[in-house]
């Protein structure tokens, strides 16, 4: 049943803004007064799209009941327990595979196989972990290029299904958001006040509400076509579109020169993270020789299913069947091929012209082994640089995607997009898919990726942080903090915390999105980003305010350590305990604390800008009366999303019973599980780093009480510690923010001007390339254009002669005269048209009379009788 | 062949609806006035409709149309009367824009 | 002596029954030319004494009407003490007086408009039944017949208008043209409710599906007939040119509309045309109305004078007290009309085009609707209550029945005569299912 | 003895014959335009005479009718309103009228010919003796022709063709509206133009 239903419900929710956008787009001038019901349209494709997506998680936690890991040391001490547990798991993965009717026994076989090499390795610890539950399959092909198929695909796993209900949950919530924060484009005439003409007059232009929710519909389509995708191209599909409708909703109002400059840097610097991503594919392409995550069924070209000799289903291995073995990075056997080109060259050589295809392919089959174990001259495998480049270029897109350094610097512009824009696009969802990429191909990257994605998390978590402290834009202050966070899920998933990262992302969406939705609600109300101009409007906005509490303390991960938490407790600890475990893990050099220092001390500083923002904004006395006068609280159809999303920022990630369930099995749903479902086998295992000296720690690991213990400590005193700080500063105003700033001026300098990356892009990219243009420029005009104005000159005088020649003479004469001919006997034949009705009534009689005569005569006298 | 004596054929019918045929062609053709075309036309049309009668009569020739040379004459006397009531109107309004009806005279669109 | 008078009688009937009923091929071989020319001139002195003599009648009916309406006595010296004769003598004086033509008139056209329009009010009489049976000319379309040719009458005035080469002629005749093409529309509708009821166009089988009590009569068939009556007469009147709807001879408008340049004899035709037109419409609605020849009770049936079972002279007797009826009811019309042109004043032109095209075209469209689908429902009409009699046994009668006329089944020889009109052109498969369903057998329930 | 022997079938049909074609040449040779109105009633009065004589007595009654009384009268209306002195003759030129005439001619010679070639279409019926005029009785068989029912072709095997396809309820149906639409349009054409007055003139 689930395999009938969930590819149709989560379809279905993907393809119903799909239909908004198209309605919005077509009739969207029709909908109402300046299109007003655009936006009800709109929402009501979301919310189908998330009532859909939550029956497709009822239906996946029915058929796949989350069964609890282990916790906190338990996984050491208890493996045989942990054992049965993971034994029931898999037991349930091979009957949710039995309804797919894909790959179960040749997975389960290559399972198997790859259980007994693990043995060689000597870590048994995942034999048993085979397959992640999962269903996959083709919806349409696309094109088929040799072995190569494009197809629309679909692959669902626990993971599709949280990210599912977190966009459509999230986004729903937007939606009506919107319609209350863009009321003010329900006019005819839009006065826009920043955007400024060249007289200094405002732009008007008419309102463009329904504009607006066509390109959310559209951004929703692509979000969700990109978690339901199941290939790599399909994803790399929707990632574009993605793009491009961030590059719509940043430039939404495009009369203003900043947004569509920001516009077109968010799209330009996605570009070159695409750059990468694009060469990843082809590592993928040529190595795996699939794009498919799951498995896919052979058909000949009749349609016919194509058996092996035991009558069972060929299939061509997916990516994931690839590189999702229970071996810790076991190294593809096609990129082992794709490595070895003069091996395989040689082989070929060897065996002659006569040796077909099949028997050539299995002679190279039996040499891969061999391959395999060789080692290069810097003991590397064979295959595995080609791992890392393609690891590296898919995280490229990542980064851009994702705005981790160096590519970050788009999304403080973006925002310039209206706040739900923000909210959704650019804290909660589209940023995040960097992030899910990472985790989805998680498997694919070898440590040496990892540490890559590690430090390049670090860096960019550690950076956005201190650059949030200095911002006074509320929105920007929560971009970097975006940014930063991003750095947080970044750094988890690079120090082997795949399930702390994956977390993350599901917590950080909803506190991150509600945090800009409460600052939308504030821009709303004060019409400025400004924090300086607002404060102590917590009296005038309570609702807005008290949601941005808990935005705020889930975002620092408050809580009761070991006890309770906002949602953030739960991840941010998770990311602590992983980068401890992984510093803590015999054998790693001494500077890998470096991310545990930096993931702590970023949570020090996150709690104090963060903090920092609410006191400014909602605490103390108004720095501006008269706008404080203005304030407002916001509609409720703005507040009431505030309020859903506040609840689920402080309890997605708890542990309770699945509300309405008695059954035992359903007990156990909470994200945790969920996401544990969706789990890649490798991080089960410690993957040792080939060029460097280090080893990834399985990620259980880090449940070991004594790191646990140690990093909610950390995480609970930096956040306390960061809390206090901004308390004194902007609460009790005991310390004078201006005299730190005084103090450190050249600091405070270096964090306002975002670490200067602008101007060293500026310097290091731009005039090179204005100068380069520049010279371009000048040789195109001096030389190629004079060249080509020559020749053309020399042309147009043959034309001129040869106009006069040919066309003139030759074919002017002929049309001419034919032409002529054609009217001289047009007007000999008007003799005939006199318009004599009387003529024409003799014409007819002697017409008739003559038929009459030749068909007496040549039709046989067949005519009378 | 005596007309008085020998019982009548269809030949005879068809000869009376040939001259009314002709006639109201040649009245077609020759007549300035619009009108006299009109009744050209009408002409023509009952000419037609003499064969048509004389076919479908049982007393002229033992197998006939029948029924259906009757109900065919039926239909042309009414879209004659249509047609009649039309070009009428028609001439009608030629005489109003033209102040004649005069069918020479109606060229404006001679090429 | 009477045996020898009864047989020559007979004789002598039946050579002219022969013309007016039977197929005279079947009498008379093709040899017999001699019958056709006494036959043909028989019926056409006896059908124009109804258009010459009536026109006589009623002309000096018309002023002694008019005269007793307006308080005079009207002719009193010709020939009497009631002035008989006095449109005896006017029309000698016509015929006495000079033919003029005037210059600028279509000498040929101008003669021939008033014999035109005399032609055809005759041509009228010559379908129209006197009795059952007697009738000139008996075609199967006789009432279709019968509108056509006093349709071709509206030529005469318009002929006369435009050869008189007179203004007040021309706008007579375009008045006339108008009043008479508009209302044969709402006229159409009205008699064509009598067809739908009997099954034929017929008048003969109209008539005779009206004999036996007077409830029978259409008339009084349902409310819609009832209605449509009125609806035709007053049609009935206009189509005539009759006041109030007299617009073609106005004689304060146009001098004497379109024969106001005729005189003498050619004037007189005109007038002939139009009481012989009266008659014929009057007729008309006496046959489709009221029974045709059919008394109020039917007496000639309890005389035993039924079916076709008895002699011929019985059955002739009954067919001329008919007539007498038939005539009776005719000249009660025309009376109704002098009574309606001394006692209405004149309309106007649009008043009249009004009337006709606002009042009575829906109104006639609206009954014709009504009264076919009571026919479509049969719907029980008075006559099912109390049925005197069937259709077609009885001819006429004088006296009243002592008892109610017995609902009689119909002889064998009635069966056979009702079929043979349809038996003989039909094969018998469908005559059968044609028969079941014929309005003529169903007349019987009426 | 000459008249013992006239058919007088064939009488009446000269008789009729002889009108309608005299009347119709009339029409063509007049120039009066109200003349040949007059012509032309009498030569469609006398056609539906021959009508009424081939046995269509319905056709006949319809001729006079419709063609003769309503169209005539229209016709009539049109040439009153239309008669002015100087429209009322209108020559023809001389050539126009030979051409014509030859072309009629040629014509009239073509039905002739074609009129007695077929042998069939030359020899009377056989029954006719035993026919009657008065016998015709078609009316119904019109009638029920109109609304879909063929009782003169009851033989007729198939049985789709007997229910439907042999009557007339569809040209009916169609002739009807036709006549609504041309009773409308030629309403609308010969409408009374109303004159838009110019200002100040």
């Amino acid at each position: 049943m689930a395999d009938y239903l969930l590819p149709r419900l989560l379809g279905l929710a993907v393809l119903t803004p799909l239909v908004s956008f198209f309605a919005i787009l077509l009739f969207g001038t029709l909908m109402g007064k300046r299109g007003v019901a655009g936006g009800v349209c709109a929402t009501a494709a979301i919310l189908t799209s998330a009532v859909l997506s939550f029956s497709a998680f009822g239906v996946w936690i029915t058929t796949h009941p989350p069964v609890p890991v282990a916790h906190h040391g338990e996984h050491e001490t208890g493996e045989h327990q942990t054992g049965e547990h993971q034994t029931g798991e898999h037991g349930e993965a091979s009957h949710g595979h039995a309804e797919t009717a894909h790959d179960e026994v040749a997975h389960g076989e290559a399972g198997h196989a790859d259980a007994a090499h693990t043995e060689t390795h000597g870590d048994g610890d995942s034999a048993s972990h085979a397959a992640t539950p999962h269903y996959t399959g083709e919806i349409y092909l696309l094109g088929k290029f040799g072995d190569l198929r494009l197809t629309i695909s679909y692959y669902i796993d626990a993971l599709t299904i949280c990210m599912f209900c977190m966009v459509t949950l999230i986004a729903t919530c937007i939606h009506f958001y919107a319609q209350g924060y863009m009321q003010d484009e329900l006019v005819d005439d839009y006065v826009d006040h920043e955007a400024t003409l060249d007289d200094g007059s405002h732009v008007h232009r008419p309102g463009r509400y329904h504009r607006f929710f066509q390109y959310l519909s559209l951004f929703c389509f692509s979000m969700l076509g990109l978690v339901y995708a199941g290939n790599i191209v399909m994803v790399f599909v929707f990632w574009e579109l993605v793009g491009i409708c961030s590059y719509f909703l940043i430039g939404f109002y495009i009369e203003r020169q900043s947004a569509s400059t920001a516009a077109n840097k968010a799209f330009i610097v996605n570009r070159v993270g695409d750059f990468g991503m694009i060469i990843g594919l082809m590592v993928i392409w040529t190595g795996l020789g699939t794009f498919s995550f799951g498995d896919v069924p052979l058909f000949d070209d009749n349609g016919i299913a194509l058996v092996d000799e035991h009558g069972e289903q060929l299939e061509q291995p997916g990516i994931f069947t690839q590189v999702r073995t229970a071996v810790a990075h076991h190294t593809p056997d096609g990129i082992i091929k794709a490595a070895s080109p003069n091996e395989t060259a040689a082989l070929v050589a060897v065996a002659g012209p006569d040796v077909s295809r099949a028997e050539l392919s299995q002679l190279i089959d039996e040499q891969v082994p061999q391959w395999r174990a060789e080692k290069d001259e810097n003991g590397v495998p064979r295959g595995y640089w080609l791992m890392i480049v393609g690891g590296v270029g898919i995280f490229c897109g990542c980064v851009g995607k994702s705005a981790q350094f160096p590519l970050h610097t788009w999304l403080p512009d973006a925002m310039e997009g209206p706040t739900p824009v923000s909210a959704l696009v650019h804290s909660a969802t589209m940023v995040a898919a960097g992030v899910y990429l990472v985790g989805r191909f998680y498997p694919f990257f070898v440590p040496e990726v990892l540490l890559v994605i590690a430090c390049t998390g670090v860096f960019t978590l550690f950076m956005a942080a201190t650059i949030a402290i200095t911002a006074t834009d509320i929105k920007r202050v929560l971009a970097y903090s975006t940014i930063s966070q991003l750095g947080y899920m970044m750094l988890a998933l690079g120090v082997g915390g795949w399930l702390a990262g994956m977390m993350h992302l599901i917590t950080h969406a909803f506190f991150k999105s509600l945090l800009f939705m409460c600052s939308g609600s504030v821009i709303h109300a004060v019409h400025t980003n400004e924090m300086t101009e607002m404060g102590g409007l917590r009296k005038k906005m309570p609702y807005t305010a008290y949601t941005m509490l808990v935005g705020c303390l889930a975002i620092i991960g408050a809580g009761v350590p070991f006890l309770i938490g906002f949602s953030g407790y739960y991840s941010k600890d998770a990311i602590l305990e992983q980068s401890l475990s992984l510093m803590q893990t015999p054998g790693n050099p001494g500077w890998t604390q470096i991310f545990f220092l930096a993931a702590a001390g970023g949570a020090a500083i996150t709690a104090f800008y963060m903090f920092r923002l609410w006191y400014l904004t909602f605490a103390g006395e108004p720095r501006n009366q008269e706008r404080y006068d203005h304030a407002h609280e916001s509609p409720k159809v703005m507040y009431a999303p505030l309020i859903v999303l506040a609840v689920f920022a402080a309890g997605v990630a708890w542990h309770l019973p699945f509300p309405g369930s008695d059954s035992p099995s359903l007990a156990n749903v909470n994200l945790t599980n969920l996401l544990e479902q969706a789990r890649p086998l490798e991080t089960l295992s410690d993957a040792p780093g080939q060029l460097i000296a280090m080893t990834w720690p399985a990620e259980h690991k880090s449940h070991a009480s004594g790191i646990v213990v140690q990093a909610t400590m950390v995480a609970f005193a930096t956040a306390m510690g960061g809390l206090l700080l901004a308390t004194v500063f902007y609460c009790w105003r005991k310390l004078n923010p201006e005299d730190v700033r005084n103090q450190f001026a050249w600091v405070y300098r270096f964090l306002l001007h975002k670490w200067w990356f602008d101007e060293l892009y500026n310097f290091l990219f731009e005039r090179p390339v204005h100068f380069v243009a520049a010279l371009a420029s000048a040789i195109d005009r001096k030389v190629f254009d004079r060249l080509i104005d020559g020749t053309a000159s020399v042309v147009k005088a043959f034309a001129k002669w040869f106009e006069f020649v040919a066309d003139q003479k030759i074919v002017d004469g002929a049309v001419n005269g034919f032409a002529n001919r054609v009217y001289a006997s047009g007007l000999w034949l008007k003799n005939v048209q006199r318009g004599n009705l009387r003529e024409y009534v003799l014409f007819i009689m002697i017409g008739a009379a003559v038929i009459y005569m030749l068909m007496s005569f040549f039709g046989g006298g067949a005519i009378a009788g | 062949m005596n007309l008085l004596t020998d019982p009548i054929t269809v030949s005879h019918y068809m000869v009376v609806g040939a001259v009314l045929f002709v006639v109201g062609l040649v009245c077609m053709g020759t007549k300035r006035n619009a009108l006299g075309v009109l009744m050209g036309i009408e002409l023509v049309l009952n000419g037609a409709n003499i064969n048509f009668i004389a076919f479908g009569s049982k007393y002229l020739r033992a197998e006939t149309l029948g029924l259906d040379g009757q109900l065919i004459a039926l239909f042309v006397i009414v879209l004659a009367a249509a047609e009649a009531a039309v070009a009428l109107a028609i001439a009608l309004n030629f005489y109003n824009n033209h102040s004649t009806i005069d069918v020479d005279r109606a060229d404006d669109l001679k090429g | 002596m009477g045996k020898a008078i009864n047989q020559l009688l007979e004789a002598g009937y039946h050579w002219l029954a022969a013309w007016f009923v039977e197929n005279p091929q079947a009498l008379f071989p093709e040899s017999c030319w001699s019958g056709y020319v006494l036959a043909a001139l028989i019926q056409c002195a006896l059908l124009l004494n109804v258009v010459a003599v009536g026109a006589l009648l009623f002309i000096w009916m018309e002023r002694k009407i008019s005269g007793r309406i307006q308080d005079r006595l009207g002719p009193t010296r010709v020939g009497g003490r009631f002035g008989w004769l006095q449109t005896l003598a006017d029309g000698l004086k016509l015929i006495a007086k000079e033919d003029l033509i005037p210059q600028d008139a279509d000498a040929f056209l101008f003669r021939l408009a008033p014999y035109l329009g005399f032609a055809a009010s005759f041509m009228a009489l010559l379908a129209l039944p006197f009795s059952n049976g007697w009738v000139g000319w008996e075609v199967n379309v006789s009432l279709f017949f019968i509108l056509a040719v006093m349709g071709l009458e509206v030529f005469s005035p318009i002929l006369a208008g435009y050869a008189s080469g007179s203004k007040w002629a021309l706008f007579g005749a375009i008045r006339e043209a108008a009043q008479v093409v508009s209302y044969e529309v709402p006229m159409g509708m009205c008699v064509v409710v009598p067809v739908v009821l009997c099954g034929s166009m017929n008048l003969l089988t109209i008539g005779n599906a009206q004999a036996g009590l007077f409830t029978n009569w259409y008339i009084f068939h349902d409310p819609f007939t009832f209605c449509i009556f009125w609806i035709y007469f007053t049609c009935a009147i206009a189509s005539v040119n009759r006041a109030p709807f007299d617009l073609a001879e106005a004689e304060s408008e146009l001098v004497a509309g379109f024969h106001t340049e005729y005189s003498g004899l050619r004037w007189s035709f005109f007038f002939m045309a139009e009481y012989g037109s009266m008659f014929a419409v009057s007729g008309l609605a006496a046959i489709l109305f009221f029974g045709g020849w059919h008394g109020p009770f039917p007496i000639f049936y309890g005389l035993g004078v039924s079916g076709g079972d008895f002699g011929w002279w019985p059955m002739q007797l009954a067919n001329a007290a008919g007539c007498v009826n038939f005539i009776l009811k005719a000249v009660v019309g025309v009376t109704v009309m002098m009574w309606v042109r001394w006692t209405l004043p004149r309309l106007r032109i649009d008043q009249v085009i009004t009337t006709c095209l606002k009042y009575c075209t829906p109104l006639a469209a609206g009954l014709f609707l009504g009264a076919v689908i009571l026919k479509a429902v049969h719907f029980p009409s008075i006559n099912d209550l109390a049925p005197a009699v069937r259709p077609g046994e009885v001819r006429e009668s004088w006296v009243l029945l002592e008892a109610p006329a017995p609902v009689v089944e119909k002889g064998p020889v009635e069966k056979e005569h009702a079929q043979s009109e349809h038996a003989r052109n039909l094969p018998p498969i469908v005559s059968e299912k044609q028969l079941a369903a014929s309005p003529q057998t169903e007349g019987g329930s009426l | 003895m000459l008249l013992a022997a006239i058919n007088w079938h064939s009488f009446f049909f000269l008789f009729f014959a002889l009108l309608a074609c005299g009347f119709a040449v009339g029409v063509l040779v007049s120039t009066n335009i109200v003349r040949m109105a007059f012509y032309l009633v009498m030569s469609l009065s006398a056609t539906a005479g021959l009508f009424f004589l081939a046995g269509a007595e319905f056709v006949g009654a319809m001729q006079l009718m419709i063609y003769v009384g309503g169209t005539m009268v229209l016709l009539i209306f049109g040439v009153m309103l239309t008669a002015r002195e100087r429209f009322i003759d209108m020559q023809t030129p001389g050539g126009q009228w030979v051409l014509a005439a030859a072309a009629g001619g040629l014509f009239f010679f073509i039905l002739v010919v074609n009129a007695f070639q077929v042998p069939d279409w030359s020899t009377p019926n056989p029954h006719q003796d035993q026919l009657s005029i008065a016998e015709s009785k078609t009316t119904t068989q019109i009638g029920a022709a109109f609304v879909g029912v063929r009782l003169d072709r009851p033989e007729a095997d198939n049985a789709t063709q007997r229910a439907g396809m042999s009557g007339y309820l569809l040209p009916f149906e169609i002739v009807s509206v036709h006549l609504l639409v041309v009773l409308i349009g030629a309403a609308y054409l010969a409408r009374a133009k109303r004159r838009v007055d110019q200002p100040g003139s």
